[in-house]
């Protein structure tokens, strides 16, 4: 398969939103690290390629919708949005702020480019097909995305509407699994062992693939994949591992962590040097194809539609000053959903 | 404004509720492509299929999934669609209410809901089907709008207000006949409750299908010589608070009467209204704090003291209390 | 497999409940008749032989539990509970009278040997996994037997429970499918396609057995086996037709239907002779058994547990004089839940 | 009987509500073998890894489906055991209010409930997280307990009188610190409030949280020459409706207080209580129909307006309202 923009790049924009998505924790202190490091490639994917948005309009009728039901994963997309220009970096400082437009859970009306207001786990789909529903009967060709956690697919909601979105053969919505194989509690496995995931939704009637998704290459072709399945709801399990890229991969009690100074400083600085390897790499990629094709008819691949993103304004500096410490009562580790 | 017009006569309208409803959605879907109409495997029962067969792309049975229901009607909103939603007022409430708060009202969509059968209107559906709760279910969710509409006059008009008012709207009623008050034409306001008889001694606040008993109570107590008003306090929230204080400076005393759980529906938004505005004696005719049960509706009313005749008594009592010198009040004239 | 009741002597139960059940109905003169008349074989296996009960207790403790958990089919189960003996038949003509034992949806408060509230659907599933799990925790082997309609499963909490079962690998916990492919407002393909629901709770983790629901043989089997699995929940899909039996089988409009006096008669009429046929292929196996063992020692065979059903006491007259005609504002067809 | 004693000084209590809850439920574990503790993947924030790692064939972690929980729950019950169910308040009741009324409720079984970190307490859990409703949906259901735990001393003593209590309960408390208000081993009535503070101008009524800041603002007011009774309003359902007239009586002004929407809480439950008895000025302290959103505890509480500052503005007021010649009531006294 062909794409417009290249993996390397992608992969360029996935290791900015990660160290985004960190300065952002790190200016309150704590935060859903695990859940929002492990969309962050698919968040790449999207926002860096497949999703049509527009930054200067965030309310463009004609948009692609991502419904990030994970809600608690929000500074994942806060950072992505901030990167593609739907608002200045220096909001992001605004994160769990009384008052401030960057809640802990998405929310529609607070953040510019957030498509749904989310946070109470299992709701997304409903409001995803709601989405996909009327974009075909208002003939848009908009696509709806959407993102669930694993865990969340404990929610009966989300079966209700994986059976509706089958039944109704709706080839407009693309949704993901967060397969991070870990929820609040534990890995899931222990909680509720979700079994093979993908086989559910194979029985629910969707079309489902399964690829690694840390593998932005992988995620793009399935993306793509999806855009061309017509009548079924197409459903991407993303194999990842929560907290991917920290310290806290894997770990147990990675779901919600306040962490030390220390604990921050090493995420960055770790992040800050995957996202050179990416540059590096894009870089000799780029050279390499200049070589290849010295005219400037062909240089490097630029995606059209996301500006902010490429090339990436990612600083290694912390996102803002921290204000203030993080308060007294900061959800302990493992405390807060 | 309103503008209304008691009927003469109290006697069952021969248009049925769901009937009603049908006709005024399918007017609203002929002039605006945006209506759509979701049902959770109810729409035998909601007498909605006329719309499903007249507009069957925006008409969406969703099976017996009311959660995914209102999600999806979130969604459809979210593109500019205006959902009606419908099942039955229990599993429209209870099974939906994570869904309301946070899809629907929190995220500001645009949803309507309507929850059929109310109270001992849901008869031999008994006890899991009777709705005495569901005002007190959707009356905690933030400034989402309330109406038990109380005949098919009401329903042709509010129907299309409430498709005009963005927002969350809860709607309440039976599906089929009950007494007719209002004559064909009236209108109303949503969020103004409406005087249907006046009178100085007491005011009977009344909804849905207890606004007739109201009538007819107060009819009957006219031969005693108690005067009583009659309001059709059909918006419950936001209640008319100034329509509440009114009352109770002019009567003095107040009798509430639904067909719910005294608490968290009408007996309670008027109680609040009064202790924060005018303090006044209330005598509450509902249910009391009980579960439902099969029966024919004539039946429950009884079971229930959904009467006219309760009426009768509560505003005896409220006078007693009224006269009373009034622990540390005495009355003024 | 060898059981202790012949599947001959099975179908004269199963018609005995058809026949008091529509005589049940008939007091009424409205009712989910379709839903009953689908359940009825299962009712006849569970009640004639598989689950363990006392009809002089119905609260014993080491008793199995039934959860009925599409709860407008009580009719279907009073009939069976009245034949068992856990209440006179006089008391049939209580149902869905006001201050009466028997409302339209099951009531565990209300009448001897119903064990669950239902009527809400969906909830049945988690009830009865709560007394299986109680139950294990107890170490008792009491099992519970859940009967769900394949509408109900529409809803997500059948599918939370499901997930929740395989977890737990709970084997206590028996459960069935009534799939009559008709929900209240049309065939099941029509209103949401549950496509292959043994797929999917196969794909959820439960042991499934499809079988044909109205063959009582085959329901005996499933049962047997499905008490012979470990280590994971049973699923026995029940391949029926709403309304079986009557002529309200399979047809539109046959979920909640108000029968005219001549309709009535016609059902009774008809499962009358159901009944008849039944008994007398019963009687000839009992001959042909009896000419094969002449000797006393072994005599018809004769389940322990169930007195009332065995002979079964049904006569052709109506099950009471209709007190009332069945009033105005009796829903109309297809109106009622 | 309640044997409680006030604490001298208001601070932070030491112990965490849910560590108190933990340990409470652990001692009844430790002599009744059916207590069982069910979770819905939160089991890290309730503070109940203890309970689970002591009892883990009691204690059940059902994932994120706290509608299976709930009906889980009534099946545990119906098999003799006795089940207590957590979630955060939000999806303990929003989510489960379907299952909470017919397999819990309606079905007459034992279940309990913990609904953690009520309104403001919620915090950077924000909008979707924070519950100002669920009282008000909870308290729709009929014959329901509801209590708002004030301080860990109360946690112990009313765990263990819920677990006695065969049928359904609702429990609301923070999950962190709280302001320590009883001594240790204070016992509690079950339905009955407490007087924490005599007084003779005005009653605050206040429950959960605002109990401490309703004393701090009887205590500012004093300086005033204010006399300022408070209520610890710890049941909400069935509310102490004997007390609420006695202090209306005495009083003759009542301020509510709440972490909770003022419709459909304790608000709501005093404001029924006085129409249906000595009707009497209110002014109501808590959320005014507003959503959630995040922030620090102390922040939200300005935001909110959850202050011994706004107890005290809602003292002046409702003094004036009770002052003033009152429409047709003057002043006995
Ligand atoms: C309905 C609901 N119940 C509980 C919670 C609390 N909660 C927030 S995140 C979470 C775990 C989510 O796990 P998963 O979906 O796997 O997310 P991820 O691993 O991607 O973070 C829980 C239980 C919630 N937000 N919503
Ligand atoms: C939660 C809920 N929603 C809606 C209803 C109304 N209702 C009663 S029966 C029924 C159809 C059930 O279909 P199915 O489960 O297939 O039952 P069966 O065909 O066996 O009668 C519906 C929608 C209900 N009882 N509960
Ligand atoms: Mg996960
Ligand atoms: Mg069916």
């Amino acid at each position: 398969m062909e794409h417009r923009i290249s993996a390397k790049e992608l992969r360029v924009i996935a290791e900015g939103i990660r160290l985004v998505t960190l300065q952002t924790l790190e200016g309150f202190g704590a935060g859903h690290i695990g859940g929002s490091m492990s969309i962050v490639e698919t968040l790449a994917v999207l926002y860096g390629s497949e999703l049509r948005c527009d930054p200067a309009n965030p309310a463009w009728e004609d948009r692609d919708r991502l419904v990030l039901s994970k809600g608690h994963a929000g500074p994942a997309l806060y950072a992505t949005l901030s990167l593609k220009g739907f608002f200045p970096k220096e909001m992001l400082s605004e994160l769990n702020k009384g008052g401030g437009r960057l809640p802990s859970h998405c929310d529609r009306n607070k953040t510019p480019g957030v498509d749904m207001t989310t946070g109470s786990l299992g709701q997304g789909i409903s409001v995803a097909i709601g989405m996909a529903l009327g974009n075909r009967m208002n003939r848009s060709d908009s696509l709806t995305y959407l993102i669930m956690g694993d865990g969340e697919c404990n929610e009966g909601q989300v079966w209700e509407g994986a059976m509706f979105a089958a039944h109704h053969k709706l080839d407009n919505l693309i949704a993901f699994v967060d397969y991070n194989k870990q929820q609040l509690d534990g890995f899931t496995k222990d909680v509720l062992d979700m079994g093979d995931i993908g086989a559910k939704f194979r029985s629910f009637g969707w079309f489902v693939q399964e690829v690694n998704g840390h593998d932005v290459a992988a995620i793009l072709n399935a993306v793509t994949a999806a855009k061309a399945n017509k009548g079924s709801p197409s459903m991407i399990i993303l194999d990842t591992v929560k907290g991917y890229g920290t310290f806290a991969a894997g770990i147990e009690g990675n779901h919600h962590m306040s962490l030390t100074k220390e604990q921050m400083a090493e995420c960055i600085k770790a992040a800050s040097e995957r996202l050179e390897e990416a540059r590096a790499a894009f870089a000799a990629e780029r050279a390499e194809q200049a070589a290849k094709n010295p005219a400037p008819k062909a240089p490097a691949p630029k995606p059209a539609d996301n500006p902010a993103l490429q090339p990436l304004e990612v600083t290694d500096d912390k996102a803002e000053e921290k204000e203030e410490p993080a308060p007294d009562d900061a959800p302990a580790e493992g405390s807060d959903a | 404004m309103a503008m209304f017009k008691v009927m003469d006569k109290l006697e069952k309208s021969p248009v049925m509720m769901r009937d009603a409803y049908c006709t005024a959605l399918m007017d609203l879907a002929s002039e605006n492509d945006n209506i759509v109409a979701l049902d959770a495997d109810l729409v035998s029962s909601s007498g909605m299929k006329p719309f499903f067969n007249a507009y069957p792309e925006r008409a969406i049975n969703v099976g017996i999934a009311e959660a995914n229901m209102v999600g999806i009607a979130a969604g459809l909103s979210a593109v500019g669609k205006i959902p009606f939603v419908h099942s039955f007022g229990c599993f429209a409430t209870r099974k939906t209410c994570d869904q309301v708060m946070i899809s629907a009202a929190y995220a500001k969509l645009n949803v309507k809901i309507l929850g059929s059968d109310p109270g001992v209107t849901a008869a031999y559906n008994g006890g899991t089907h009777m709705p005495f709760e569901d005002i007190g279910v959707m009356r905690s969710i933030p400034q989402i709008k309330i109406i038990e509409m109380t005949d098919p006059t009401m329903v042709s008009d509010i129907v299309r207000q409430v498709a005009e008012d963005y927002g969350v709207h809860y709607l309440r009623m039976p599906r089929k006949n009950v007494t007719g008050i209002y004559e064909p034409g009236s209108t109303f306001e949503i969020g103004k409750g409406n005087i249907l008889r006046d009178g100085d001694d007491v005011t009977v606040i009344a909804g849905g299908i207890m606004v007739a008993e109201a009538l007819r109570a107060a009819a009957r107590l006219k031969d005693e010589g108690i005067s009583v008003r009659v309001v059709d306090m059909f918006t419950v929230k936001p209640v008319d608070t100034d329509l509440i204080a009114r009352c109770a400076k002019e009567t003095r005393a107040i009798v509430t009467a639904e067909n719910h759980n005294i608490y968290g529906g009408l007996g309670s938004a008027v109680a609040e209204a009064l202790a924060k505005t005018v303090p006044a004696p209330v005598e509450m005719v509902g249910i009391n704090d009980s579960f439902g049960q099969v029966g024919t509706e004539d039946w429950l009313r009884k079971e229930y003291n959904l009467t006219e005749g309760e009426i009768c008594d509560a505003v005896r009592r409220v006078l007693q209390r009224k006269k009373r010198k009034f622990l540390w009040f005495t009355i003024d004239n």
